[in-house]
């Protein structure tokens, strides 16, 4: 059923609604996506999917209580959980309802850097950490250059002896290249990436919904 | 000039909290042809209708404009109304102010302007109202029965009963349908062949009962109170009068080791015999796919063991015409596979079972003789896991409903494993448990509380195996959802119920509706839920939706209590929206030119041939001509005719072409001006 | 001469080389060109998606535009996120025609671009379709002796309306390759299993422990080798096996599609970049016979 | 869902112009779309007011004319929607409709029609919601559309009773014609046909030096049948003759037939109008050499199309010309194919010449002379002619054989087979049907199959 237009604005779940093209309230908390994920294993996730979910059905019922509804998007946003998923769409695929779980988690890390919200856990800092590096190496280089890539996560996290062996073996059997291949230009997606940004704020406005008709 | 009366209904405040029901009355008034237009509370109340039948009379009206709810609301009520002031019903007509005015806007001008602009079509429509009387239909007195499960026994029987001869049609050789394969039934745990099999004889020996096994509706024609049905009476290659079902053929059978139809492919069978030991009729058939006689033409060992030679195995299919006057679908369900189960072990582990299955290995009668035994090495389970709701609830998959007796077999199935064997475990996988129905739900928790049964909130993301057992993954959400992954012997899957595989065809055979899954359609599922929307069929048990066998059985006996009412009349009066053709005095006769393009695309073969001839004899023409009878006013036939010779009462073209005129009036007054 | 347009991505320029030699040898072998797409970007992978959602869609959309404007309609992209990057960029845009059209004028162009006009293939799906005519009739040497547990992973199954994965829990494809170049396949539990990929370098723990699931089972189930058909996978499976093993545990050797499928079309194991594997695939090529004739199509 | 608290309705009189509100005329078949349209009442969902229904049985019932008529009765915008593929109530009305919307949108758009305002869609008794969207989708597209102007000066344009200037007379006849000789050949055959009761009629041409062009003629004696002359190309068909109750009671019948008039035939031993057995034919070569006697199924197979002729997007009985000449139409925006098309009906006379020289033309009263009622103007202005032609042309579909016996008819020179044409390429294109090309196939509009493919059902 498509939920999309009829959720609260403001609301994480309008945002997931938006991306995904399914509410959080499809999601009848059968566990399944819990149960299947590879991630929602003792000490990984703070909180496992489905509670996720029902974090966003109570931030949908709560939204006219401003208080209570940024307490809820604060437990949702700050959870290690979306940082601790691994993308791997067994939840997405699965789900017999047909959410999206995975393009929740989306959401979520999206948001949560947006607002300011995710959690500071060390789990939660280091993955991050990871896609920073990482965008900035492609958005710089249009490539990724693993070695860069490692070096510079390993500054940034200052955990520079993890693997500190794995390295030279790489080298010895030719999978590391010392030198970066030669840049390749961005300009062209970077402008891209504005537009559609700007064309996504023209739809959230008042009116439209993104999907459409038909 | 007509003399109409148009009534505006408020419904209380459902109509007039947005339309100036008054307002409309006033606009009515100045529309041609109205010759009285007042606004009332409630229309359909008592006072109500009185206001209409005095206007009726007092007024002189030719035809009323009733604009309230939804045709489909109270057409029926306002027509009888109309009739009590001696007015024809037909030409009382429905404006819909509710549900497609009032209900759905919220500014009041806008809606009240969208409501006269409603009554103007109809009131010009209404002009065009000709008074129709009911179309009489002559009736044969006898009752199709298609399947022999549950519910097709109870409806033969009770039809029987009433004093009506029924034909009972069932394709497998026996009666008995899915219940004879069950062991026992909840929530009393009595045996269910126990109870069943009495049923089944009656049935198949009740004087007013035709039974005809091993046979399929290949063709229905005709409508209510006259259809002809088509039976083919599939081959079964012994002579059904000659057998006396001794069982000398199926014991000299050198195919033993087929797979059981009846025992879910757990047990085995011959390629002669029937389906189980208690068969109605107890007659064994052969399966020609796996019979070594018309493989190779080298056995012929039933043959010669035949006492009384009544293998025969040049016999042909033979097809039989009934005559009745109304039909029973009673066609039952059939449950998901597992191979529709990837998730589960890839959907083809001997250890992943149905819930069916399950019934087969809990059964006395069944391949291990009542013990659960696991299929891959018949060792008795440790640890069962049952998973419901498999194939259930699943929108994404495309199938959304609840199969609503899972829960409760389910948790029969785990009583009966612990029942058997004291040590072992059963762990219910569920979503919810629903329970809804007398002694459920106190079924279940005697599951839980005495019997052991550990039920987890949880669906299984998936189940694979591993040192010889099954891992099933699942998630406590009673606990957060964390993890778990159970080891267990057997996985008993509780799979969904579905509509059978040709159900559409079925359906389309008889000219009956089906909904998305491909369960049958009531007319109203609260107030008509076992009459079909085709006149003179109607429903009993799953083939309309999952049901328990209580509730089929009710069913069944509501069907059987419809068929009998039906035949209480002398006749049946129809409504007469039928289609007409043109007819005119000579030289013209009819302006219709003979095309026959409405033959052509008439779904209910109502299109008819006359020839118009002189006086002398000489051949005019040969003009179309409706079967009243047979039509079901659909007007396909009108849209397909060019000379625009052949009109449907009720939708006439010049009622069609009347209400888009009015529709065109109101246009030229400047929108607001009120 | 069959061509195919080529998205190698980052990691076959990187730690994968050997899957992409594998890829571009096997091409020679069965005479089909290669064309990559020119200038391409990095796909994205799981950060772009992970943090922001415009610009995953806008890398990948990049190099369907360039493989558009090369006049390519369809592309093999053996690393599975790449391929399931630019699968997903393919069906949002296809959802959003309009989205599509916008996109391809920011990207430089030309306004009728159509980007949605892009197929990416991946290895799988490649060499199932080349299964009939190609490959099967080029096959030189069976694979018999190998015990296979085929590796799918995530991405090169879900989601399945962006794979067009039939059936994404019980995936059928990679069998039925190695089967018909003489291969037994074994069936174990955990073929679609994440082994963790994202988190090689943000949480180690994670990829070994995923590491040491999926070994177990394939072990369990008889396999001699792992075949996988992703260089994250690989790199887990293979570089981090000594980590996940203990003492006592036999090593598994874990090769790429590919190189089974170039080993079975004749090709040697130092075309193939067998090898600079981390678990020696030595043993497992002692087994194998010797390169023998073209067997036909059966 | 909450409710808006109720505003006391007063509507000022609006000063200056009214705004524009588009208005939608839907026709809702009674079992689905109507219940779902009271399904999204019962829901209390809300939708633009802007609609007005109409019920009806069956998608089936909806002749296309009712969707013509409510167009020049004023709507802005047009909705047939009734029950999903397979869900029909009376089993397949609705795949019935579906074939005639598909024909009936080619012919609107090759009229250059502005199709955003005719829409179709499947909706259920149970997509309430459905049916709200549609109706606001469809309401926002019309208010952004703003009034069917050109639909609304076609209305407008009534002439006042006498035809406009720039009505051109009938063409002049082709000198060529005046001189019809009479063909020896096929005045003693047809002579010895009747002479051995073979047939008791032949109907062919004559020479006619007032007319310019062979005239009909018809021999009862071996007599008469000396004046029979071989067709010309300005010849009308001969098929239509067949049409006269009167002369069908002489059958057996001779008929001195072209090509074009045996794929006519065939159209009417299709529809069950001739019986092949009471018919025998003086054929005729394209060449105009005569090539003898025979019944039609022979004729069908000597002057069968040569295969390689066949192109997939090229009706058969249609002439490279006339195909080439509607590439070139819908080759323009609609806006000038409109223009064109108004420009060829404003010349129309209603003189009914296309329709009397029409084969496939039948009925015993024509629906442009039903007056009960009246389906459109019977005046020969903008929307008489409009509504004349599109109903005539939509009647055709799957039926016109590319004869051309209507243009040649039409003494205003209005290009009537390009429209045949455009439809039989729809036929050809959609299901492809080609009229005249299988004597046993179900006609084009009394067939359909569960897949008939269109994509813009909603």
């Amino acid at each position: 059923m498509d939920h999309s237009g009829s959720l609260p604005t403001g609301t994480v779940s309008s945002l997931v609604a938006r991306a995904t093209g399914t509410s959080p309230l499809a999601c009848y908390q059968c566990g399944r996506c819990a149960a299947g994920c590879p991630q929602n294993v003792a000490g990984e996730m703070d909180l496992s999917p489905t509670q996720i979910l029902r974090l966003l059905q109570l931030e949908i019922a709560f939204a006219t209580d401003p208080s209570q509804a940024a307490s809820l998007q604060r437990r949702a946003l700050g959870a290690d959980t979306p940082w601790l998923c691994a993308g791997c769409q067994a939840c997405s695929s699965r789900c017999p309802q047909g959410v999206d779980v995975a393009g929740v988690m989306d959401v979520l890390r999206q948001e949560s850097l947006r607002r300011g919200l995710y959690s500071g856990s060390p789990q939660a800092r280091s993955a991050m950490a990871l896609h920073k590096t990482f965008m900035e190496g492609v958005l710089r280089r249009g490539r990724i250059h693993e070695l860069t890539l490692v070096a510079l996560y390993k500054l940034r996290t200052m955990n520079l002896f993890e693997d500190a062996l794995l390295g030279p073996a790489m080298f010895l059997k030719g999978k590391l290249h010392l030198l970066p291949p030669a840049g390749h230009d961005t300009t062209a997606v970077r402008r891209a990436v504005e537009s559609l940004k700007r064309r996504r704020e023209e739809w959230h406005g008042p009116a439209a919904g993104e999907k459409g008709s038909g | 000039m007509a003399r109409i009366g148009v009534f505006v209904c408020h419904c209380g405040e459902n109509i007039a909290r947005t339309v100036d029901c008054a307002g409309v009355a006033a606009a009515s008034l100045e529309m041609p042809g109205v010759a009285t237009a007042v606004d009332y509370r409630y229309l359909c109340s008592d006072p109500g209708q009185a206001l209409i039948r005095e206007a009726i009379v007092k007024v002189g009206l030719a035809g009323v404009v009733i604009a309230s709810c939804s045709p489909r609301m109270h057409e029926k009520t306002f027509r009888r109304a109309a009739e009590a002031a001696g007015l024809n019903p037909y030409l009382c007509e429905i404006a819909n102010l509710r549900e497609q005015c009032s209900w759905v806007h919220t500014d009041r001008d806008q809606a009240t302007r969208k409501a006269i602009e409603i009554v103007r079509a109809h009131v010009a429509r209404a002009r065009y109202n000709a008074p129709l009387v009911p179309v009489r239909v002559p009736l044969t007195r006898r009752a199709l029965v298609v399947g022999g499960g549950i519910a097709g026994i109870q409806a033969a029987l009770d039809i029987a009963e009433g004093g009506v001869e029924v034909v009972l049609v069932e394709r497998s050789p026996s009666l008995g349908g899915h219940m004879a394969q069950l062991s026992e039934t909840f929530p009393t745990l009595d045996c269910s062949q126990c109870i069943l099999t009495p049923r089944m004889v009656e049935a198949g020996t009740h004087g007013r009962i035709r039974l005809e096994a091993y046979s399929e509706v290949e063709k229905v024609e005709g409508y209510v109170g006259n259809f002809q049905v088509s039976i083919r009476r599939k081959a079964r290659y012994v002579d059904p009068n000659r057998c006396t079902g001794c069982g000398a053929c199926w014991q000299q059978c050198p195919m033993k080791k087929l797979k059981s139809v009846f025992d879910e492919g757990l047990g085995k069978r011959t390629a002669i015999g029937v389906p189980f030991p208690q068969a109605v009729p107890n007659k064994p058939v052969i399966d020609r796919e796996n019979c070594i006689q018309f493989k190779t033409k080298k056995c012929g060992r039933c043959q010669k063991a035949c006492p009384v030679g009544a293998i025969d195995f040049d016999q042909q299919d033979d097809l039989v015409t009934e005559q009745v006057g109304a039909i029973v679908a009673a066609t039952g369900f059939q449950v998901l596979g597992k191979e529709a189960f990837p998730l589960y072990a890839d959907g083809d582990h001997p250890d992943v079972i149905t819930g069916l299955q399950f019934e087969r290995l809990a059964s006395a009668s069944g391949p291990t003789g009542g013990e659960i035994r696991r299929p891959s090495d018949g060792e008795i389970p440790r640890t069962v896991v049952f998973i419901q709701c498999a194939g259930s609830r699943e929108p994404a998959l495309g199938r959304g409903y609840c199969s609503k007796i899972c829960c409760m077999y389910t948790a029969k199935h785990a009583m009966l494993y612990k029942h058997k064997y004291h040590p072992g475990r059963p762990i219910v996988l569920c979503m919810d448990v629903r329970t809804g129905g007398k002694g459920y739900d106190e079924f279940w928790r005697r599951a839980t509380e005495q019997d052991g049964v550990l039920y987890i909130r949880s669906r299984s993301a998936r189940v694979y195996p591993s040192g010889g057992r099954l891992v099933v993954q699942a998630a406590d959400t009673l606990l957060g959802g964390e993890r778990m992954e159970l080891e267990a012997d057997l996985v008993v899957l509780a799979t969904a119920m579905v509509p059978q595989p040709d159900a559409r065809a079925l359906a389309r055979k008889l000219g009956i509706g089906y909904d998305s899954d491909g369960w049958y359609s009531e007319v109203h599922p609260k107030l008509r839920p076992v009459e079909c929307a085709s006149a003179g069929i109607f429903l009993a048990g799953a083939c309309q939706g999952p049901k328990d066998i209580p509730e089929t059985v009710a069913q069944a006996s509501a069907a059987a209590s419809k068929v009998l009412g039906l035949f209480a009349a002398r006749e049946l009066l129809r409504e007469p929206l039928v289609s007409r053709v043109h007819r005119a005095p000579p030289p013209v006769h009819s302006i219709c030119g003979g095309c026959f393009a409405c033959e052509q695309v008439c779904p209910y073969r109502a299109i008819e041939r006359e020839e118009i001839r002189d006086r002398k004899g000489n051949l005019i023409k040969v003009v179309a001509r409706v079967n009243a009878g047979l039509c079901q006013g659909c007007g396909t036939c009108v849209a397909a005719c060019r000379a625009k010779a052949i009109d449907l009462e009720g939708f006439t073209d010049e009622q069609i072409v009347a209400a888009l005129g009015a529709l065109a009036e109101s246009n030229v007054e400047p929108a607001g001006a009120r | 001469m069959d061509t195919i347009g080529y998205f190698p991505g980052c990691s076959l320029q990187g730690s994968a080389f050997d899957y992409d030699r594998s890829v571009r040898a096997l091409a020679q072998q069965l005479s089909i060109v290669l064309r990559e797409i020119p200038d391409w970007v990095c796909c994205g992978a799981s950060s772009a998606h992970a943090v922001d959602r415009e610009v995953a869609l806008c890398l990948a959309a990049d190099t369907l535009a360039k493989a558009r404007r090369a006049g390519l309609d369809e592309v093999l992209v053996p690393c599975a996120m790449c391929f399931q990057r630019l699968a997903a960029a393919s069906q949002e845009l296809t959802e959003h025609r309009s989205l599509a059209g916008e996109i391809a004028g920011a990207l430089g162009g030309p306004a009728d671009l159509d980007l949605t006009r892009v197929k990416a293939v991946n290895p799988v799906e490649w060499l199932v379709r080349l299964l009939p005519g190609t490959l099967g009739t080029r096959a030189r040497r069976p694979l018999t002796g190998l015990r296979v547990a085929c590796y799918y992973g995530c991405l090169l199954v879900r989601p399945p309306k962006v794979t067009r994965v039939e059936e994404p829990e019980a995936p059928r494809q990679m069998e039925g390759i190695l089967k018909a170049l003489g291969a037994t396949t074994v069936r174990w539990g955990r073929a679609t299993e994440c082994c963790g990929a994202s988190f090689s370098l943000s949480r180690k723990s994670v990829v070994l422990r995923q590491g040491l699931r999926i070994w177990e089972l394939a072990v369990e189930a008889g396999a001699n080798v792992l075949c996988v058909a992703c260089p994250m996978c690989h790199a887990n499976l293979d570089m981090r096996q000594s980590e996940f093993l203990s003492e006592g545990q036999e090593a598994l050797p874990v090769l790429y599609l590919t190189q089974l499928a170039g080993l079975a079309a004749g090709l040697g194991p130092e075309q193939l970049g067998l090898g600079d594997h981390f678990v020696s695939v030595d043993r497992l090529l002692s087994t194998l016979g010797p390169v023998g004739r073209p067997v036909t199509d059966t | 869902m909450e409710k808006t608290p109720e505003q006391p309705s007063q509507v000022a009189p609006s000063a200056g112009p009214t705004p524009f509100e588009p208005r939608l005329v839907a026709f809702l078949c009674k079992w689905c779309t109507y219940t779902g349209a009271d399904l999204a009442g019962t829901s209390r969902l809300t939708y633009a007011p802007n609609v007005r229904a109409l019920m009806l049985p069956c998608t089936g019932r909806i002749d296309v004319t009712f969707v013509l008529k409510a167009f020049l009765e004023g709507a802005d915008g047009v909705l047939v929607s009734g029950c999903h593929p397979g869900d029909c109530h009376y089993t397949a009305g609705n795949f019935r409709a579906r074939r005639r919307w598909i024909l009936f949108r080619d012919l609107l758009d090759t009229l250059g029609f502005d199709l955003r305002r005719f829409e179709c869609a499947w909706i259920s008794a149970a997509e309430g919601q459905k049916f709200a969207r549609t109706i606001d989708t469809f309401t926002r597209s019309l208010d952004a559309l703003g009034p069917y102007e050109e639909m609304r000066r076609l209305c407008a344009d009534r002439w006042p009773g006498l035809a406009p200037a720039g009505r051109p007379a009938h063409p002049p006849a082709d000198a060529g014609d005046q001189a019809v000789a009479p063909c020896p050949e096929l005045a003693a055959a047809a002579a010895q046909a009747l002479e051995s009761g073979k047939v008791r009629v032949v109907v062919g041409w004559t020479a006619s030096p007032t007319l310019g062009r062979p005239r009909l003629a018809w021999a009862t004696t071996p007599e008469e049948a000396s004046c029979l002359a071989a067709p010309r190309a300005t010849s009308g068909n001969l098929a239509r003759a067949l049409r006269s109750r009167k002369l069908r009671t002489l059958e057996p019948i001779g008929l001195v037939v072209r090509a074009s008039e045996i794929v006519s035939l065939t159209v009417l031993w299709q529809e069950g109008q001739l019986d092949p057995g009471k018919l025998i034919l003086f054929t005729f070569a394209p060449g105009g050499e005569f090539l003898g006697v025979m019944d039609l199924a022979a004729a069908r197979e000597m002057l069968r199309p040569a295969s390689a002729d066949q192109q997939p997007s090229r009706p058969a009985p249609f002439s490279p010309e006339i195909v080439a000449r509607l590439d070139e139409l819908m080759a323009r925006p609609p806006a000038e194919r409109w223009a064109f098309w108004r420009g060829q009906f404003d010349r129309c006379i209603k003189c009914y010449a296309c329709r009397q020289s029409c084969p496939s033309c039948g009925c015993d009263r024509c629906l442009a002379e039903k007056n009960q009622p009246q389906w459109f103007p019977s005046a020969a202005d903008g929307p008489g002619n409009f509504a004349w032609h599109i109903v005539r042309t939509f009647h055709l579909a799957g039926r016109c054989t590319g004869c051309g016996a209507c243009q040649a008819a039409c003494p205003c020179g209005l290009e009537l087979n390009v429209l045949g044409a455009a439809m039989a390429r729809s036929a050809l294109v959609h299901f492809g049907y080609t009229a005249g090309a299988d004597p046993q196939a179900p006609p084009l509009q009394a067939d359909f199959k569960p897949d008939d493919a269109e994509r813009f059902i909603l």
